[in-house]
């Protein structure tokens, strides 16, 4: 009786589940005009509002489809075709002190709710900001501008407090800016802090359709005028992307079994086998950033072997080279990318314009650099690590690997340290340390013993990465442990309550050499007593004048002027010196593209956009996209 | 005083006493945490701009005033009461300015949905195998059936979801893997919207039943076990009362009353959240809810959420300590 | 005691296969201390290989050897676990029996701590205490705040069994025989309330090693101490389960569940021999 | 003192409605390597006729409760009967109660009733006293709800209960209503057969002769008969039509009431009645000295010699036979003996 | 004459009842009555379930305390007793023995342990040797010895031999009053008789007075110097045993007098016969 009546509803489920594959994977809109990407589990799901704290920097569409301010840069792009001029039409403009920026606004753009974008618009954003603390764009608008003027609805005047040639760079996108508010909507807000801005209005091609209140998908429509957009001007044709829905795809299993299933077009991060996995399983419908191993998409970020400062021994460049020495590369990429790892020596992201402004221009310089360990001097750099990775990686991948070594360069980087225990011994008993059997003692004859900081979960790799120096350094007599520091990890690095950490502290333009994007923040200035909070930059609390006074150089020269690449040097150089933090590679993301129902994905070899959907040039990835003729 | 009231009024004043003790020691251990919300707010808004350090200075000052995060911790602590009182969390410092009551009302219908089903399920069925395997304790059926669930019983949650999300997800693909229902789909009572539901909760709902049937299925067991030696149970089959009857209304029922206490508590518990299986499905929970308080650093969040479940067990044992005498005519209150 | 193991082997069946699973998984994860290589150590052997006549469970993404992994692990999870199960026995039985006991305003303090605490939703707790203890967080202090959480449900069980031992007769006599409470507690008491102990604790264990799992696959474990949520950790970071390295999953779990079985078995046949009615029994009363 | 030998007729030729023979039950108990065999029932052989009530008596632990656990077919193991049998003739029919269980069990409350002791606990405790009934009776009376409820009802009343109890859950009755409903519900389906088990020891003296009554009242109207087993000598004395004296697993002695208790023929019998104490006599009662004798290894020859006064060699080694002496039967090398005495 | 107890006034009330039904039970009414100290006696108490005989029992030990009234024993409040020495000195002067043997011993733990933690905490003995011969000393007393008790437990011995037991362990610390709630109802009826007897003697030969606590108006009769009777609490009746049970004047104890089934099968089924007719 029971199991009769249980067997019938075990078989109505059954029965109801069946149809699943065979149904619209969104109800009511073609799979084939929607392009699915991986986005976040919004806990706010009903809140638009970019510009109140936590609203910026989102990653759900919001930014990326809906936000548009003066300037794009291309993170993956080269020279002049890194930038865009979005709703200004042209570069900025400095004064001669770089005291006022005046900038030129196109014409012809219009919000999504038909209302026309002015200057007014841009002033707006500013004033409001600085009148309330607590808005996104406030503190830096009001630490720099005195005022804004608008002497005509297409040109904007801002008058600095200071000198600053790089103001532009707050309406500059590389990951997101100062987002232009709509004027006409805020002025009706009591409070702009707390509106929520639901539906927002769009300056961009595309306009909220719909959203989960659950925080699981945004869906967002191409706007049907979506000429009157700066993104839009600049297309021949419709972009045939009509949808594009945000969806929270899960954990990184969860994330390939979907795109596998055709139901996850765009992933933005999964694990290197994640991606091995796909590219074995679905090869046909999927597209890289490199067509074959190692797939990867390097971030502009550095992760590095951070150092604090503030404590000893890491306070001794000695020791940090030693330590430095006492890693084996080839190790540190097999173990945390499987090889797929684009090597970085110096303290840069080796992504975008770096590689032909710092990287190919230094080789030599790196070639003949030399280490005085104390006892002698050695040559450290090993310009062949390319190879020799390709070596450990061809019995997996085989044909996949070239063998031309340009080639090689450009998947697993230019080169790093050869491992020297030898040197490094040296180096360690320069700065007062003995070795007792197996294992270093500092000069105060304590074991030398180190604690090593990753953020865990969140960043694999990373983690990955710090159990096998960890392991290396073990190895070599210093007792090194990995600690998990989770949701910590930020607070840990800003307060300096670490010892070693792996993680980034350089990120840069990546489609331009200028280095102040992070390297404002190593001023001394702000560096805190140890226990103190400092900006997120600067984690290693780095202190000395010789970069004081590059930083200081680099203030008074313009963005594009040809001086920026040689102050970048300078401070290359620098960190090769004093090894402050060991860069170990570019932050590679494997971000795999479905091409089931579209192609013309960006690539390595055609890299008009960054990959992965964090990144807000995303949008000139969306535009471009074509249907994929094959598909039904 | 009337004996009842007055054993009503000692119950209440415990019952308030197990609240203000349970959210006390979260407050405190929430305000240890040392997750920043302002950090985390702060470190969200500039870790991919350009920035520079005076702005972030200012960013902070601001984010703190505006988060109500000054004055001591028994500032704080007073004004969190005064806030509870009214039914009010304050704002989520991870979704500022969201209320945290309005994160966790719209959070809570899919916990309540999804557990509230999966829990009785369980119940039941974990319940109806545990007695008939304790009654019928040669049936080879039921003696496989035992062991399958015995098995499974120390399996983590986290491997039997992944198994079944592998199977049923990928290697035969007929459920969705994730979130709470389809896409663009409006909600309400359709048959679409309801089918919906019912397939994106199969698989969180069979996975928190495989993990929950064992330990239900175990106690009922043994609860059996002793009861079919008890004298109303010989006597009846002395009496040749028909043996479907002897299980339902003398063993099953009367081995069901203590289960009820324990399925009270676990209803009570439902407002938690099933974290790692809202955590594998996505499922748009307050389990989920709380691991993203926790990641963020938004203890007005954690609280909220830690406050409401602590509130809900007291209800819930609160409520069957009271309709304890109904379920079972011998109690008696005193 | 020896006598008493061949009996139970001898005769019960339950716990024959019990004591042999558990001996067999005891002695794998014993093995561990004799491992050929530290079980911390990775890429020492190539990775993900199936299970051969080489690697008998194959190796991990990590080039370790799953069975000398599984081996550390299953050590150290059952050395947390049992930790937990053993501290908050100790716990329930303490605050249960002298709850039960003594009565009175004792019960009630003890019984509104208890009820305080059966409110309290245990994750979150588990995961505060962590990130306020941060680097200090240790296993055996992750396992006394887990024993801390993990004792009140049976505290409540074990006090109405002292309860109802209270106003048994022999329990009044040994008061005016001038027994202390200790004594009472302990002589005439603790052997009723054993078979309780022993039957909740196979539920706080597997209680505790879910917890284990639970913060593991989390993101909060001590990443260079093998477990059986350490291993699902990294397992997990290497998306083993979707690219087809089940063995780094599958051994340790069918270990944990042999494991269990084994003690499954091993509990209720020693419940049968403690029960003071099957122990009465065997004494020929 | 008048001897009004007022005995319910009992037709010769009318076949018995019980016959136990040669019945052996063992508890046969294996914890852990200890085996203990436990022979609480060892070679008992007894007939009980119709309209008449046995009763049998014993102390605690003398087996006596598992002779009539086993006779009634409600044993559990270990307890195993080990040989011998048990049959009950019910309207000519006769049924092995271990030979035709499936009869058997359709036999029972129709035609076999059981009232246990420890009234307390043989009523569900969650449901009312009504489904009781129900679930016993109802399926053997052939009647419609309606009428079954009257029948019932009328029952209940006549056996002194208001109908109002069926409304009750029992843990709502005293002890001696919960023992009369028991009663009530043993003997609603009027059936040839009942076994009783210490039905007046847990109740109050005001109560205990009421229910015996109301036990002896119920036999007589519907002519059933009654196996009863109490330690209490006073009710045996008051009730029963012939009494068997079991000690350690077998029956010692059996006879009429009056004859045991006038002349018992076993010392062990003359010992019990001896030790009564009765009011208005505070003469010194000498008691019997040793302990009872355990089951699992019991005395050899008369179990009873290690504390029998008459004892003599013989009585060590070799077990006398129950034979028929004076009306009844005994089992005792010195009856000849007590009888001079 | 000093009094050894004095019961002057005692009552004793209990909520009862639950959600619906609470109300309070005079569990007992104003019970008075002394014992002397230098008159050694055995005092009955009879009564049925629920007749409050229990309760003052328990209040004589000191496991309960009065509502209102006064119990004193030797001239001291027992209610007032807090102190754990003072309550020690007590229970060395007054003992119970409980009604059932076998729930009175613990069945897992052996008999001497009762005997010996008595001896060692009453009578301050350390050495095990002093300990063990008070403890035979004892047994001699209710005609066993300790080596036929050491080591056993309580299932290897029979209920008599067990209350007898019991008695030995009340009487180590030299007890002045034994307090012995239905010391028999659960023994034998062949080795009643012994336990029965004992009390006798112990009266005669020790001097101890004892409570006797029971339903059984046969034994009472047997042994009693006074009685009382208890009827829902109250005393309905009280004084020499052959006076009120013998010959008894209150309704009620006529009523439980009448409810005795004397030990003859041609009276008691003539009483079974009347009850029958009445019906």
């Amino acid at each position: 009786m029971h199991f009769r009546k249980l067997a019938a509803a075990a078989f109505a489920i059954a029965a109801m589940a069946m149809p699943v594959a065979a149904q619209d994977f969104i109800a009511g809109i073609p799979r084939n005009e929607a392009l699915i990407i991986q986005g976040p589990a919004a806990q706010n799901a009903e809140w638009f509002n970019l510009w109140a704290p936590g609203g910026g920097a989102s990653t759900n569409g919001n930014q990326q489809l809906t936000a548009d301010t003066l300037w794009w840069i291309n993170p993956e792009g080269t020279g002049d075709a890194a930038w865009t001029n979005a709703l200004a039409s042209d570069k900025p403009v400095y004064n001669d002190d770089f005291t006022q920026m005046t900038v030129k606004l196109r014409e012809g753009i219009f919000w999504s709710d038909g209302v026309e974008f002015t200057a007014d618009d841009v002033k707006y954003t500013v004033d409001t900001q600085i009148a309330h603390p607590g808005m996104g764009w406030s503190a830096p608008f009001t630490v720099n501008v005195e005022s804004v003027e608008v002497p005509d609805r297409n040109t904007v005047v801002f008058n600095l407090k200071a000198p600053n040639s790089r103001f532009h760079t707050l309406f500059t996108v590389r990951w997101n800016a100062a987002w232009i508010m709509p004027k006409h909507v805020f002025e009706t807000v009591d409070d702009p802090l707390t509106y929520a801005a639901n539906p927002p209005v769009s300056l961009s091609a595309y306009v909220l359709h719909s959203y989960d209140t659950a925080g699981n998908w945004v869906i967002w429509k191409l706007r049907d005028d979506w000429q009157r957009t700066s993104i839009g001007m600049g297309l021949d044709k419709a972009p045939d992307v009509k949808y594009v829905v945000y969806r929270n795809a899960g954990n990184p299993d969860a994330r390939v079994i979907e795109q596998m299933n055709h139901n996850l077009d765009v992933i933005n991060d999964i694990a290197p086998e994640g991606m091995f996995t796909i590219a074995r399983d679905a090869p046909d419908t999927t597209a890289y950033w490199f067509p074959g191993f190692p797939f990867a998409h390097p971030d502009p970020t550095l992760p590095s072997v951070l150092f604090n400062h503030q404590v000893a021994p890491f306070d001794n460049k000695d020791v940090r080279w030693a330590l430095a020495l006492l890693i084996d590369i080839r190790s540190v990429a097999m173990g945390s990318y499987r090889g797929a790892a684009n090597l970085a020596a110096l303290s840069t992201p080796p992504t975008g314009s770096a590689i032909t402004d710092y990287y190919q221009p230094m080789q030599e310089w790196l070639a003949n650099y030399e280490v005085n360990t104390g006892t002698r001097t050695i040559k450290p750099y090993d310009p062949t690590t390319a190879e020799q990775i390709a070596a450990l990686v061809k019995p997996q991948w085989g044909d996949q690997i070239p063998s031309d070594p340009t080639q090689l360069k450009a998947m697993f980087g230019e080169g790093w340290w050869k491992t020297d225990a030898a040197a490094a011994g040296e180096l360690l008993q320069k700065a007062g340390f003995t070795k007792n059997g197996n294992q270093w003692m500092k000069p105060d004859g304590t074991p030398f013993t180190i604690k090593l900081m990753v953020e865990g979960d969140a960043i694999p790799t990373l983690a990955r990465a710090g159990t096998i120096i960890a392991q290396q350094w073990s190895m070599e007599g210093i007792q090194t442990t990995v600690d998990v520091a989770g949701p910590t990890n930020g607070q840990r690095l800003g307060g300096g309550d670490y010892q070693a950490a792996i993680y980034w502290t350089v990120e840069t333009w990546g489609g331009h050499p200028d280095l102040s994007f992070f390297l404002e923040s190593y001023h001394s200035d702000f560096i805190k007593p140890a226990g103190e909070i400092q900006p997120p930059r600067n984690l290693t609390r780095w202190q000395d004048e010789r970069l004081d006074q590059i930083i200081e150089a680099n203030r008074t020269v313009g963005f594009d002027d040809p001086k920026v690449v040689e102050l970048g040097m300078d401070y290359l150089k620098l960190a090769v010196e004093e090894m402050p933090f060991i860069p170990l590679m570019a932050y590679n993301k494997f971000a795999p593209f479905d091409t089931t129902y579209w192609t013309g994905y960006p690539s390595a070899a055609n890299p008009y956009a960054a990959s992965g959907p964090n990144w807000s040039n995303l949008r000139y990835m969306i535009v471009a996209l074509e249907a994929n003729a094959t598909t039904p | 005083m009337d004996g009842f009231a007055k054993y009503l009024v000692r119950r209440f004043f415990q019952f308030f006493l197990v609240i203000f003790l349970g959210v006390s020691l979260a407050f405190l251990i929430t305000n240890l945490s040392p997750v920043d919300p302002v950090e985390q707010s702060v470190a969200l808004m500039t870790s991919f701009g350009a920035t520079d350090p005076r702005s972030v200075e200012l960013m902070r000052q601001a984010l703190q005033e505006l988060y109500g995060l000054q004055g001591t911790i028994l500032d704080q602590y007073v004004s969190f009461w005064g806030r509870v009182l009214r039914g009010d969390f304050g704002p989520s410092l991870s979704a500022f300015p969201t209320p945290v009551m309005s994160l966790i009302m719209s959070a809570l219908p899919w916990t309540i949905g999804l557990l509230t089903l999966a829990l009785v399920l369980t119940w039941t069925l974990g319940n109806l195998l545990g007695a008939l395997a304790g009654y019928y304790r040669s049936n080879l059926l039921l003696k496989l059936s035992g062991a399958a669930i015995m098995a499974l019983h120390p399996v983590p949650a986290y491997i039997i979801g992944l198994v079944l999300l592998l199977a049923l997800g990928f290697i035969w693909p007929v459920l969705p893997i994730s979130g709470g229902a389809q896409m663009n789909l409006q909600p309400g009572f359709t048959f679409d919207y309801i089918r919906s539901l019912i397939l994106h909760g199969t698989l969180p709902a069979l996975t928190l039943v495989l993990v929950g049937i064992g330990g239900w299925f175990i106690s009922m067991r043994s609860l059996v076990s002793n009861i079919v030696t008890d004298d109303h149970v010989v006597y009846a089959e002395l009496g040749g009362v028909n043996s479907g009857k002897i299980f339902s209304q003398y063993v099953a029922r009367n081995a069901l009353l203590p289960q009820l206490t324990g399925l009270a508590l676990s209803l009570g518990n439902v407002f938690g959240g099933a974290v790692i299986t809202e955590f594998l499905f996505n499922y748009p929970g307050v389990g989920r809810l709380l691991i993203q308080g926790i990641y963020r650093g938004d203890y007005s969040l954690v609280l909220g959420v830690t406050t409401m479940s602590i509130i809900s067990v007291a209800v819930a044992v609160f409520i069957i300590d009271l309709l304890y005498p109904l379920i079972d005519p011998r109690v008696r209150l005193g | 005691m020896f006598k008493i193991l061949r009996d139970l082997l001898r005769y019960n069946i339950e716990f024959a296969i019990g004591f042999i699973l558990t001996l067999g998984v005891f002695l794998f994860a014993l093995a561990h201390f004799w491992a050929p290589l530290p079980d911390t150590a990775i890429y020492l052997l190539p990775p993900d290989m199936p299970p051969s006549a080489e690697y008998w469970f194959g190796t991990t993404s990590r080039g370790q050897d799953v069975l000398w992994q599984m081996s550390a692990a299953i050590w150290n999870t059952m050395l947390f676990g049992l930790t937990v199960t053993i501290v908050s026995r100790l716990l329930a039985v303490a605050v249960g029996m002298i709850s039960g006991y003594l009565g009175g305003k004792w019960d009630q303090v003890l019984m509104t701590i208890n009820d305080t605490m059966i409110a309290l939703p245990n994750l979150p707790i588990l995961l505060l205490v962590y990130f306020v203890m941060r680097d200090s967080m240790s296993w055996p202090v992750l396992a006394m705040t887990a024993a801390l959480l993990g004792w009140n449900y049976d505290a409540r069980l074990i006090r109405s069994v002292t309860l109802s031992l209270r106003s048994r007769e022999f329990t009044r006599h040994a008061v005016f025989a001038g027994m202390s409470v200790p004594q009472i507690l302990v002589r005439q008491h603790l052997p009723y309330v054993m078979p309780v102990i022993f039957f909740t604790a196979m539920n706080n264990l597997i209680w505790a090693i879910g917890l284990e799992v639970t913060l593991s696959v989390l993101g909060f474990s001590d990443i260079n101490r093998p477990t059986i949520g350490g291993m699902i950790y990294w397992a997990n970071q290497h998306q083993a389960i979707i690219a087809g390295i089940w063995w780094w999953m599958a051994f340790p779990i069918i270990a944990v569940v042999l494991l269990f079985l084994g003690l499954f078995l091993l509990a209720i046949s020693v419940n049968e021999y403690i029960d003071p009615r099957s122990r009465l029994s065997r004494m020929g009363a | 003192m008048l001897t009004v030998v007022e005995k319910t007729p009992v037709s010769v030729e009318a076949k018995p409605v019980l016959r136990v023979e040669g019945l052996k039950a063992y508890y046969q108990m294996n914890y852990f390597g200890v085996r203990r065999e436990v022979r609480a029932v060892d070679d008992v052989s007894l007939t009980i006729k119709r309209n008449e009530i046995y009763g049998i008596a014993g102390e605690s632990s003398s087996g006596k409760s598992s002779l009539i656990k086993t006779i009634a077919g409600a044993i559990t193991p270990p307890l195993r009967v080990v040989e011998g049998s048990v049959k009950f003739d019910f309207g000519g029919k006769e049924l092995d109660v271990y030979a035709q269980r499936p009869a058997m069990k359709a036999a029972r409350w129709k035609h076999l009733s059981y009232v246990m002791q420890g009234s307390m606990n043989v009523l569900n405790p969650v449901r009312k006293v009504k489904h009781a009934f129900h679930d016993f009776a109802f399926k053997h009376m052939g009647l419609s709800e309606g009428e079954f409820r009257a029948k019932v009802e009328s029952h209940l009343q006549r056996i002194g209960l208001d109908p109002r109890v069926l409304e009750s859950y029992p843990h709502q009755l005293s002890g001696g209503m919960r023992q009369r409903l028991t009663i009530g519900l043993a003997t609603v389906c009027e059936p040839e057969f009942i076994i009783a088990d210490e039905p007046t020891t847990a109740l109050d003296v005001l109560v205990q002769q009421d229910v015996l009554a109301l036990i002896k009242g119920v036999q007589q109207r519907m002519g059933s008969s009654i196996i009863f087993v109490t330690h209490d000598m006073t009710v045996h004395a008051a009730i029963a039509d012939r009494i068997g004296i079991v000690y350690a697993g077998r029956l010692v002695e059996e006879g009429l009431t009056l004859d045991v208790f006038q002349r018992p023929q076993h010392p062990y019998t003359a010992h019990l009645i001896a030790s009564l104490p009765r009011i208005g006599d505070t003469r010194k009662r000498v008691a019997l000295g040793g302990k009872p004798p355990n089951l699992a290894d019991p005395p050899s020859g008369c179990r009873f010699h290690p504390r029998c006064p008459l004892a003599i060699d013989k009585c060590k080694t070799d077990n006398p036979p129950l034979e028929a002496r004076n009306n009844g039967r005994v089992a005792c090398w010195r009856a000849g003996e007590m009888e001079a005495a | 004459m000093t009094a050894l107890l004095e019961l002057s006034d005692v009552n004793k009330d209990y909520r009862i009842g639950g959600f619906l039904d609470r109300s309070t039970l005079h569990a007992v009414k104003h019970v008075s009555f002394t014992l002397e100290e230098e008159k050694p006696e055995i005092f009955t108490v009879v009564g049925e379930s629920g007749s409050g005989k229990t309760t003052t029992a328990r209040m004589i030990l000191g496991n309960e305390t009065p509502t209102s009234g006064s119990l004193r024993f030797m001239g001291k409040d027992i209610a007032a007793i807090r102190s754990r020495k003072e309550r020690l000195a007590f229970m060395a002067k007054v003992q119970p023995i409980f009604q059932n043997p076998f729930e009175a011993f613990n069945p897992l733990t052996t008999l001497d342990y009762y005997l010996f933690s008595t001896a060692r905490r009453f009578l301050g003995l350390k050495d095990k040797a002093a300990v063990e011969a008070a403890t035979d000393k004892s047994l001699q007393h209710v005609g066993l010895s300790l080596a036929e008790v050491r080591g056993r437990y309580s299932h290897e011995l029979s209920g008599g031999q067990l209350q007898r037991i019991a008695v030995a362990r009340a009487l180590i610390p030299g007890p002045k009053l034994i307090v012995a709630d239905e010391p028999v109802s659960m023994v034998d009826s062949s080795l009643r008789m012994s336990i029965v007897n004992l009390f006798r003697e112990l009266r005669d030969n020790l001097g101890v007075s004892i409570i006797y606590i029971t339903h059984d108006l046969s034994t009472a009769y047997y042994i009693s110097d006074r009685v009382i009777i208890m009827h829902k609490g109250d005393v309905v009746e009280a004084g020499r045993a052959a006076d009120v049970l013998g010959n008894p004047s209150h309704e009620y104890s006529r009523a439980l007098r009448n409810a005795v089934l004397p030990p003859d099968p041609v009276i008691a089924s003539a009483i079974i016969r009347e009850k029958l007719r009445a019906f």
